[in-house]
């Protein structure tokens, strides 16, 4: 149990990476992308995490039991953001691709372009 | 008892997680990507982390589904159909 | 062979590699659940105490890491801005004809009840952010669902009345000038960038936290704006292209 | 000393202030408001910066934001280290954002407010990038950076089909960035801190274990994907041969170099005290087996480019395989010589990037090969003038800015192979502009080159001009060239700053003592400035920037008139060129499994650091 957490952060990073090796449709792409970065909120979480720990919160806590890592919090808040950005930019990119192109799949755009 | 939920709702979100990578079809996944990010929400939840699981929740369930299904469906369904029309594929760039 | 093919073949022994290495570096942490960052404790300890808010992740949000909230204000900024920019200069030459394609009748039906309560949810979700759970990004990404609501619900036509682009595009530059400009008055006053001047309050009160609370509130109605802008750039996209998709299911 | 600290967090809060007022008020604004607004506030960030400079020669200002400082050496905020070198990269991005907005009041018929917004933000992102003292900050200002830059890279595309590259930019740098995150989540883990000087603190304290090390080799690939160095590289040519010329400008000319010196500060700072002496060996021979790839490897695939966007790519590639050198030697001269590199020819590639455009747009093409000849004409004196000078500066021809900076790496101890692999760098790239200059307005050597191009000889050139061929005024001409001229002039001048070299290096040597840096940061005491002894470039780093610059001219002529060297070589040659080129495919997919190759290398190589 105590790497377990961890190692399901490892699955998720090694998982996007190879969705992004084998995708054929940029949308495809782009949520692997943010499959990749999920795996660092739950490495983030998980490394904060405190064994019968309690949430940050200090209204209606139970005293003597620890509140778990806020920092990692508020770090992982932070990276949600970044991901609806990133995924709205990566999306706006493939449409403007697709437009052009008419097509998703990034080898048969690099096809294209000779 | 919570090693156990632990364990049950670390294994959905790699299991989910690896399922949305396996998913080709655009449509497919982004329901997909949609169970994915609950079992997260419930992850953050069972970890004490209620406001990231507030907002994995929100964008899970808004801002995502909806970015992502307006993109399927000007794209008309993803490469599921392949008589899409190519456009203006003409004009490449020059001597790489 | 197809090009995938060959190149997952070639990503099978580096992935494998990377993932070893990846593990290696992994079992290396500190057990799960063993508490290890004085960092994290010192504000556990006195977070409440300094900041008069009960959540001490809206604390570290908005006062302690208030500086990286604001770089990450203006990601999310920037992340509107971008697509606008991507998606708007392509699409002048096209028509731009404003239609009504999608009704669902649940939703026409639920419309009354329910635009109303989720734009409340969303405003309950920012204005207890830093007592509760929830805060300004999340009720934020709320508020913004209760716009995309009445277009799901009604039209687009009044969807786009009553968001309209002058007042959504103001909204999302204004929530992150105020985010600046509190940052800029604690400078002013002579203090540092992003000190607090205002008085904290009671604790656990709605009129707590001092500049949190202000910090807070820009970050909702910027996120809340900035999702309707996202929203906005690419359903008119969707709906452009709507008796397409109609034609073809046909 | 107070005012001038209250000037840290406006270097980053005045350019994006303007940016979201823009935003907020874009409805009601004039046109020419935007553009006014916009140079404004980059030369406010310009001239601020160079104050900072100044002001911190002798002491670093730490900058607490919010007012928290560290609570018995407890960092509790997040801090902002003000010091020459990232001060005057801050500045180097400033003024160049500053030229490239002046170029694009013209250059482009039609503006919106969003564009100068984004410029404004990736100027914010820039500065706090090259400033911030804590690790989480930095991803931030790296993903603001990002973000704006992945906008304006696929922005005002006028070859249809090659807006490929800005997604590719996108999510490659997206790939980085998140390895970045887990390595930053792993090294969290390990210490407890992000503040740059108390993870170094808690890793000498507690040695570095295998997360440590993994942790450190993904941040590292984080820097290095930005920065574009081998084999992280691949997105490069590709985003920059489509970036329209203001943003391709910033681009080469300091974005992706920037992350080079991010990178040697987050080693200093954080995990140089944890490592340890032993360990430096072995970080220093992965950094310099990196460093000298990526500069070989670009200076040759410079070489092989027709396309004279893709020219500039892979020479900015090549290029910073030379600054990463300086920084992978660990020594004072090498990073001082490093960062004034990097900033003389950063203004030196921006000033190519931006007279390019001018190139592109009145000739119509941006193909050397096309425009074989075509540049003779009496009014295009002047464009060649800047070329020729601008090729020389990246030859490192002496005395001038880009000499000095060379020798500082040069005259630093250890490596005697070291200096000929990168005049042979320096010298190969600067020949390519030198070689599609002298073809382009002098018309000479062949209008074909079966190394540059798959095209046969009597094939026309694919796909339309890429920009209207109506050719440009004199006035907007000249309009056009002042920012590239200054950018030059700048260049070549700032050798002579009085004693520019001897202040870079007791910068460098300050920058290279954390625990000073720590006493500093964490517990506010300043240690006296280290002593170093002035410099001026020996002999053979005379020998070496005079080599350099010969020899660009030699290659030159080379590249021109190579086929007459015979047959055989010309069979060998293309088969090589052919081999490196079918590599640069354009494919993403292939690009992330080098960069999963490229990780998994540099973090074994690494495996012994742990103690």
């Amino acid at each position: 149990m105590s790497v377990f957490p961890y190692l399901v952060a490892g699955v998720l990073f090694i998982a996007g990476l190879y969705g992004v090796v084998s995708s054929r449709n940029y949308i495809h792409l782009a949520v692997c992308l943010t499959v990749m970065q999920s795996s660092t909120y739950v490495a983030l979480i998980t490394v904060g995490y405190l064994t019968n720990g309690q949430a940050p919160i200090t209204k209606g806590a139970k005293p003597g039991k620890p509140l778990v890592d806020p920092v990692v919090q508020s770090l992982t808040l932070t990276d949600v953001v970044v991901s609806v950005a990133v995924l709205a930019l990566v999306l706006s990119l493939a449409l403007r691709a697709y437009r052009t192109h008419g097509t998703l799949d990034p080898d048969e755009m690099r096809e294209m372009r000779g | 008892m919570t090693t156990a939920l632990l364990v049950v709702v670390l294994t959905a979100v790699g299991v989910l997680g690896v399922c949305v990578v396996l998913t080709h079809d655009p449509l497919r996944q982004t329901v997909v990507n949609g169970f994915f990010g609950l079992s997260l929400v419930i992850f953050f939840v069972v970890l004490q982390a209620p406001d990231v699981a507030i907002s994995e929740l929100v964008v899970s369930t808004v801002a995502y589904p909806l970015v992502l299904l307006a993109t399927v469906y000007r794209t008309g369904k993803g490469t599921r159909d392949p008589q899409r029309k190519r456009r203006a594929p003409s004009d490449s760039e020059a001597g790489r | 062979m197809s090009r995938v093919r060959r190149r997952v073949l070639f990503f099978v022994p580096v992935g494998i590699a990377m993932a070893a290495v990846l593990a290696w570096g992994l079992v290396g942490l500190p057990s799960f659940g063993l508490p290890h960052s004085d960092y994290a404790r010192y504000f556990a300890q006195h977070a409440t105490g300094q900041r008069h808010t009960t959540n001490v992740v809206a604390a570290i949000v908005f006062d302690y890491r208030g500086w990286d909230t604001m770089g990450e204000e203006l990601i999310m900024v920037s992340g509107v801005m971008g697509t606008a920019l991507l998606l708007r200069s392509t699409r002048g030459e096209e028509h731009r004809a404003a239609r009504d394609p999608v009704t669902s009748e649940l939703l026409t039906w639920l419309r009354p009840g329910m635009i109303p309560l989720v734009l409340l949810l969303g405003l309950w979700t920012i204005s207890y952010g830093y007592i509760t759970p929830g805060g300004g990004f999340q009720g934020g990404v709320i508020g913004a669902g209760a716009a995309l609501l009445t277009w799901l619900a009604g039209s687009y036509q009044r969807y786009q009345v009553l968001t309209p682009d002058p007042l959504v595009d103001a909204a999302e530059g204004g929530g992150a000038f105020v985010y600046l400009a509190v940052g800029l008055a604690g400078l002013a006053a002579g203090g540092t960038y992003l000190h607090n001047l205002i008085p904290l309050g009671t604790t656990g009160d709605l009129a707590s936290g001092g500049t949190i609370a202000v910090l807070n509130a820009a970050t909702g109605l910027a996120v809340a704006a900035g999702l309707v802008l996202i929203f906005h750039e690419f359903l008119e996209d969707y709906t452009e292209t709507v008796p397409d998709v109609a034609a073809e299911e046909r | 000393m107070a005012e001038v600290t209250t000037l840290v967090p406006l270097l980053v809060v005045v350019p994006l202030a303007v940016a979201v007022l823009l935003t907020a008020t874009s409805h009601w604004l004039p046109a020419w408001v935007p553009d006014l607004a916009a140079i404004l506030a980059a030369a406010a960030v310009t001239a601020m910066s160079v104050v900072l400079v100044v002001a911190t020669r002798t002491h670093p200002i730490v900058y607490w934001f919010g007012g928290w400082r560290p609570v018995h050496g407890l960092p509790i905020g997040i801090t902002f280290i003000v010091e020459p070198l990232g001060a005057s990269l801050a500045a180097l991005a400033a003024l160049l954002t500053t030229a490239s907005l002046v170029f694009s009041w013209r250059y482009f018929e039609e503006v919106g407010h969003l564009y100068h917004a984004l410029v404004l933000a990736f100027l914010a992102g820039m500065v706090g990038f090259s400033l911030s003292g804590d690790l989480f900050n930095i991803f931030v200002w790296l993903e603001l950076m990002s973000v704006a830059a992945y906008a304006l890279c696929g922005y005002q595309v006028h070859q249809a089909a090659v807006i490929q590259g800005a997604v590719n930019f996108a999510i490659i740098n997206s790939l980085g960035t998140f390895t970045m995150l887990m390595g930053l989540a792993m090294v969290y883990a390990s210490t407890g801190q992000l503040n740059l000087s108390a993870i170094g603190h808690q890793l000498s304290a507690n040695p570095p274990g295998s997360a440590v090390v993994v942790g450190f080799s993904f941040i590292t690939v984080g820097f290095l994907t930005k920065a574009g160095a081998v084999p992280f590289h691949f997105w490069m040519s590709d985003a920059y041969a489509v970036a329209s010329a203001p943003v391709g400008a910033l681009f080469a000319g300091v974005m992706s170099d920037l992350a080079y010196h991010t990178f040697a500060r987050v080693y200093w700072d954080g995990f140089a005290p944890g490592f340890g002496v032993h360990a430096a060996a072995v970080i220093r021979g992965v950094l310099l087996a990196v460093a000298v790839l990526t500069a070989l490897l670009g200076a040759v695939m410079c070489a092989l480019q027709a396309d004279l966007k893709r020219q500039v790519a892979f020479l900015t590639i090549s290029h910073g395989g030379i600054f990463f050198a300086g920084i992978a030697l660990l020594t004072a001269r090498g990073l001082a010589g490093s960062t004034l590199y990097l900033i003389t020819d950063g203004l030196l590639k921006a000033a190519l990037f931006l007279s390019l455009a001018i190139v592109i747009k009145g000739l119509g093409s941006s193909d050397e090969l096309a425009l074989h000849g075509r540049g003779r004409q009496r009014s295009q004196v002047l464009p060649m003038a800047v070329f020729i000078t601008v090729g020389l500066g990246l030859a490192t021809l002496p005395p001038f800015g880009t000499f000095l900076s060379s020798a500082l790496i040069y005259d630093s101890p250890g490596y005697g192979w070291l200096p000929p692999i990168l005049v042979l760098a320096a010298a190969l790239t600067s020949a390519t502009v030198l070689r599609s200059t002298a073809r382009i307005y002098l018309g000479w050597g062949p209008a074909h080159d079966p190394l540059l191009t798959s095209r046969k000889p009597d094939e026309p050139e694919e796909g339309e001009p890429e920009e209207s061929e109506t050719g440009l005024g004199l006035r907007t001409r000249l309009w056009l060239l002042t920012p590239a001229l200054g950018l030059v002039l700048v260049a070549y001048g700032v050798a002579f700053t009085p004693s520019v070299a001897h202040e870079l290096v007791s910068a460098a040597a300050a920058l290279q003592h954390p625990q000073a840096t720590e006493q500093l940061v964490l517990h506010g005491q300043q240690s006296p400035p280290p002593v170093v002894g002035s410099y001026a470039p020996s002999a053979s780093a005379w020998a070496y920037g005079g080599s350099a610059a010969g020899g660009s001219l030699l290659l030159a002529a080379l590249g021109l008139w190579w086929r007459r060297l015979g047959r055989r070589v010309e069979g060998v040659a293309l088969v090589l060129a052919r081999g490196l080129k079918a590599v640069h495919d354009g494919s993403v997919g292939d690009y992330a499994v080098w960069f999963a190759a490229g990780t998994t290398v540099l973090a074994i190589a690494w495996t012994g650091l742990v103690r």
